[in-house]
């Protein structure tokens, strides 16, 4: 639902009226140079799909030529001058969004922009900005998130990873994985323990993982459907200078809050900025899939099959009109930030809901059919409807209702002992 | 329930928070009931002061509805009226305020509608049969030519005070398609036959059309061309109804926060359960969700805009499944006092299943959305 | 579904085959004599409702007949002797619900017979025993318990009524609630604080309490569809002479531990006996009410409808077997007792799915209805759908986790803190 | 599954589950899956040497029959099966040995029933038609007289091991009613398909019939009064794929409690966490809910009781949905890890779903179970 592109609106709606001389000016400037140089936006491409090595080429070009015609790359718009951007302000990229419509968007670039850009605007160094900002906006560089562990994916802070200090470089050593296109990222922001007799929030530092190095193997991991986008990395005596660690040694989770905000916040705007269409004049539409489906099941007249597919109606719109509503209320202050934990939790219930309506739809043609065909797939949806991007659904749960609905904490019991006095799990191999 | 209202909807919420709290509150209906009275005339008086009904009035008729937001002021209107599960001919007096106002000729409007905004004419919507699929559709009333009038047969049920209507607003099937009648509740061969309704704020009642001749001063707009007329009526019904549920809905909510937060068991706020916490995550979700198909079910219908006969049906399915999900949920996490009589939370959950299965189960909007998606 | 008497099968099954000529003579003499004395079983005449005042003094008959007949009241078999029951074995029991099936039996006694009786031959004097179990077998003494508090009714063990020592007595102050036919008991098993200074488990003792002295007021409470056969008591100096101490001062929770236990092995059997019908033979009947609200509802040709239907039979089927599963397997040892705590909660949850289907199928008919008709009770269901018997849901779930499955319980944070220094609720008054 | 087994059965039971550990564990399917092969032949040889199939077939014919529990017996053996996601055609062969048991000539017993009793003869039961409500009834072929036999022409669906099997079971329909054919697999006309299945351990194909001739000495009792023995047939199929679904349930719960009480998050056991906790009861009930209803139908159909036939579809129900359902959530209970090839729990839940909708869907039960109401 919010991974593939959708089709350009048959009208697009702009905020043209509004705009100053200088922002009519850019605005002309963008539609040009994307006509000229943008490929077209094609309806369920994928947005991202680090699988796909060819899509991950085109999108590095994409941002480049979007750097080079002086737009700011995608997302750069309003960086600073001095790290690549162009210093505008909000409004030129919302002119910018509204004229990338018709056009694929860098999307691979997401990690990169929507979290690893504010990390290193509100914690890095002036060098640190200067050196990596504008390689991310130029192109240069594809990031990717070494977070999770498998000893762990919920517990962030439990991390395992060991960095010790050698002279005026680190060392890591340990286990990561869930990491979206690992396996083509150029860097990695990567969170490891550097105090292990502390409590475990206060031996943690962030670090700038180059991930072309010897120590860093990385293993595509397979799920059950067959391939994925994720990965497990093993880091072998990773080698990591002073200069890249990422805010203060030891004040990781203070960077790593930075991290998981910008992730949530990215989620509450749509993740990847311009994928969805304009929020407000948005009208709901029913995809066509169902009435497609219920011709080929050759259930168009039974009562129940209608009542199944009027179900999923529903959830789709809800779906759609909720995440747009909370984008909005959350930009204009109506609703609180963490709304889009809501939004999150919502779209994973959408999809186990709406894999059952189908699955119950389809019977016994949902789990087997003739070779090719996508029977079977609709029974599969049913084993694959649970999510990892965005936590777990039980951290989704405790998120929004104490972040949100600012209910207690639970009890908590490891918070405040030191790191290495705690039982750890162990660290399973994920990858094949 | 809307994150974008202008200044004016923030002041009308305000105001009509104000108004019930303090003339209307829950405890009002506690002692309504208790005495075995329907609902306060006087209190819907002072409503119609504040305009609730003139928003769907024109001002020559004695209305308000130049602020071209009739349907989504309304809506505001109704989910405070939700919140403290308010009784009163709310709804099936906007209805017919805005049937009057859209397809009346102009001696129509004239003699009707300055009564309805005052607040001095009652009215109740008659159009849905009596079965379980009962709500989107009118025909279980028939209509046939006499003279130059018609002579009316049948049955409405679930038609919203009309034991105390002046007014009855009656759509009926005729051989070229519905045709909309207004009839004095007096009119010969009209019974009203009260039902027993398991939501104690609302007046419900079976009308029975024996032979009842309505002349052509009845007629309201033309003889069998009333089928967009009532669809875009049962849409402003709808979104008024969805609103109020959302009303109902958070309230409800809100008040069983409080009281996970503050209730102890085992040395801790039950509030701190994990277990209550999940479940107060997802009924927060699902509120979300229903806010957000009211709100845009509301803005479609007022703009009249492609998918607002979708819209209704998705905030009528989201809004009626979750408020009787999330509030009977409520009732259970307040233990055996939320069972007992005295305890408030039982009249707003017979509100919720009420809601949900009136003016359409989900069942029925479901199947209307099959239709409108083309199967 | 368990408080209504059901029809005695057209076809009896008993173990006659298997009788002794002593079990042979016992079956002849009940046979004879509770065809000579009791009245018939009414199908769907309620077990018991202490609102009925005529079944109550009905109850209170039939109990003493039995009593009369030598036939030990109703449970009174396997009592010792000298407590006026038959100190006979088990089968005689048997035998006597075998011969009982056509009857109606004393159903309002359940709670002394099934809870109060337990508790009194486990931790009961000499004294009390050969006072009290006698009166419960001859129909004199209706027994209420007093045990949840409007202050808390999951917390058993949080228990605010004081009990204070004065001379030889005790004297009893604070509210009881959700007392089943408290209004018409004789006796009442009482838990309450004799030491508030301990933790909690510590400072409790059961007191036996005469519920006719003036100290006792008792209010039946209002429920949200009308009466109930609830109570609320408000104990003001109510007197306990030293004798009528169950068990030791302040070791009231082990007493109160039988009773839990009693009153959970009794829902696992089927809570009153007899009430059921015998276990291993039993078929699967589909309720007739669902052909008869189809036609009702008119909806017989739905496909929708007979989705739903179709639903509400398994519902039903897969509670009746389970429970009659659960007290086979309880009895043989083929499962533990504690599947006693899956059955209650299959009971609970059964109740709130059967009414959202029914009110799926009855739609705006369900809310709405002719006065006297039974419309607007398929939507009420759904309201009252929650249960006070049994502990609250939430309570279930953590027996049947804990207990049944063994999972590790919550990190305790009142357990070992001193009573007076816990914070405790206020005490609403529930009756209006 | 059932908690009145007899000392034979326990023995059963255990001898079963011992093979299967020690032959065909999880990590057997894992190598046949990755082999791209179907199910292992020596595996399945040997266990009919315990007399899985046998249980179905008299003595004369090389069987064990005579002990009277054939169905409660092999629904032992199925539940076992389930908790290793057995691959092999267990189920197809058990169904026709029984078949023809019951309806077979003297000739045709002979002939068939010894070899599908050692194994040597793999068979597929061919009566469904390919729609969304398949399962539970035959008629998708078709039967027309020609001469002294007849000819069939048709498509059977989801019909298990037809690739690997010497024999099919035909149900097919005529004019008078159901009549049944036993017709060795390579008869001219008949096509096998295989279909793309997402149980991994389970074969299924589409067998298609074209001008398909079978003689007298092919049909199986009566032409056109097959009516009876096919239910019969659809109840000691479904006994055996409940108790299945039964056994691949309780596996996957039982290794889900194993890790909740291992793995940790924050300090603590995951399993102690009130939100899984309670999930976890809310499943455990479903599962013995699931096993109480398997346990009766078997016992219902081995005695032919009256109410097997409501039997097997409440059983087909309530296994098929609390199957997906707990292990769905187990699965989610898992983590990430859930969701990788390498973790066993994916095959478990794929057989879950897949049983939930083959032999008849829920919808297809509870339509089934309105009927036997009388509605």
């Amino acid at each position: 639902m919010e991974n593939t592109a959708e089709a350009p609106t048959g009208e697009r709606r702009t905020s043209e009226h509004l705009d100053t001389d200088e922002q009519r000016a850019f605005r002309l400037k963008a539609r040009e140079y994307m006509a000229a140089n943008l490929p077209p936006r094609i309806p369920g491409q994928p947005a991202n799909s680090f699988e796909d090595l060819e899509l991950v080429a085109l999108d590095r070009q994409i941002q480049k030529k979007l750097y080079d015609g002086g737009l700011g790359g995608y997302v750069g718009i309003t960086v600073p001058e001095e790290y690549g951007g162009l210093g505008l302000d909000r409004r030129f990229e919302d002119i910018f969004f509204e004229e990338a419509e018709p056009y694929r968007l860098p999307w691979h670039y997401g990690n990169a922009v929507v979290i690893v850009l504010p990390c290193l605007l509100a914690h890095g160094t002036e060098e640190q900005k200067k050196k990596y900002i504008p390689r991310i906006l130029s192109g240069e560089h594809l990031w990717a998130q070494l977070l999770s562990e498998p000893s762990g994916g919920s517990d962030l802070a439990g991390v395992l990873t060991r960095a010790e200090k050698r002279g005026d470089e680190w060392v890591l050593n340990g286990s990561k994985v869930w990491t979206s296109g690992g396996h083509v990222s150029d860097m990695g922001l990567c969170l490891a323990r550097s105090d292990p007799t502390v409590r475990k929030h206060a031996g943690l530092t962030m670090f700038l993982v180059d991930m072309h190095q010897p120590g860093m193997s990385v293993h595509p991991i397979r799920l059950v459907r067959g391939g994925s986008d994720f990965c497990q990395e093993f880091l072998d005596d990773v080698i990591v200078p002073d200069c890249d660690v990422l805010g203060d040694v030891n004040d990781g989770w203070t960077v790593a809050r930075t991290q998981l905000n910008s992730e949530r916040a990215g989620m509450a705007r749509g993740w990847h900025y311009g994928l969805r269409r304009a929020e407000a004049s948005a009208h709901i539409e029913i995809s066509r899939r169902y009435a497609r489906l219920a011709e080929e099941l050759g259930v168009s007249g039974d009562a129940d099959a209608r009542q199944l597919i009027g179900e999923a109606i529903v959830l789709d719109a809800v779906y759609d009109l909720t995440s747009k509503r909370a984008a909005t209320g959350a930009r204009n202050g109506a609703l609180p930030p963490t709304i889009g934990m809501v939004t999150s939790l919502l779209s994973a219930r959408t999809s186990i809901d709406r894999t059952a309506l189908m699955s119950a739809l389809a019977g016994p043609v949902g789990v087997a059919g003739s070779p090719g065909g996508d029977g079977p797939d609709i029974g599969m949806d049913r084993v694959v409807t649970h999510r990892i991007g965005g936590g777990t659904l039980e951290m989704q749960l405790n998120l929004v209702s104490e972040r949100h609905l600012g209910l207690p904490r639970e009890p908590g019991s490891d918070r405040d002992v030191p790191f290495n006095q705690l039982r750890h799990n162990a660290t399973p191999k994920l990858a094949g | 329930m809307d994150v974008e209202l202008n200044e004016d909807q923030t002041m009308l919420q305000e105001m009509t928070r104000r108004f019930l709290e303090d003339r209307s509150p829950i405890a009002a209906l506690r002692r309504l009931v208790d005495g075995g009275e329907g609902f306060d005339r006087e209190v819907w008086r002072q409503a119609a002061e504040l305009g609730w009904v003139a928003l769907f009035v024109p001002e020559e008729n004695g209305g308000i509805a130049e602020s071209a937001q009739g349907v989504a002021d309304a809506a505001i209107v109704a989910e405070e009226l939700g919140r403290v599960v308010f009784s009163g001919p709310f709804l099936s007096t906007c209805v017919v305020a805005f049937a009057i106002a859209q397809s009346g000729s102009e001696a129509q409007r004239a003699e009707w509608l300055p009564g309805l905004a005052a607040g001095e004419t009652l009215a109740s919507w008659c159009f849905a049969g009596p079965g379980t699929k009962a709500g989107v559709r009118a025909g279980s009333v028939s209509a046939s030519r006499r003279g130059d009038g018609h002579v009316l047969d049948g049955i409405a049920a679930y038609a919203e005070y009309a034991e105390a209507a002046d007014l009855l607003l009656v759509t009926a099937q005729g051989v070229q398609g519905l045709s909309q009648f207004v009839l004095p509740a007096g009119t010969a061969g009209i019974t009203v036959e009260p039902m027993d309704a398991m939501d104690l704020g609302r007046s419900l009642a079976r009308v029975r059309f024996e032979g009842v001749v309505a002349g052509p001063e009845a007629l309201l707009g033309d003889a069998g061309k009333a089928d967009e007329a009532f669809e875009r009526q049962l849409q402003a019904a709808l979104v008024l109804h969805c609103a109020e549920t959302v009303g109902v809905t958070d309230r409800a909510f809100e008040f069983t926060l409080e009281w996970v937060n503050e209730r102890h068991a085992f040395g801790r706020p039950i509030g701190s359960y994990q277990a209550l916490k999940h479940r107060l995550a997802d009924h927060v979700m699902q509120l979300e969700g229903a806010k957000a198909a009211a709100a845009h079910a509301a803005r479609a219908v007022q703009a009249g805009a492609p998918d607002a006969a979708i819209a209704v049906s998705v905030a009528k399915s989201q809004c009626g499944r979750s408020a009787t999900e999330i509030i009977r949920d409520c009732l259970q996490m307040h233990g055996g006092i939320g069972l007992t009589w005295e305890h408030d939370i039982h009249f707003y959950l017979r509100r919720a299943v009420s809601n949900e299965m009136l003016w359409g189960s989900p069942a029925v909007h479901h199947e209307r959305l099959s239709r409108l998606a083309g199967i």
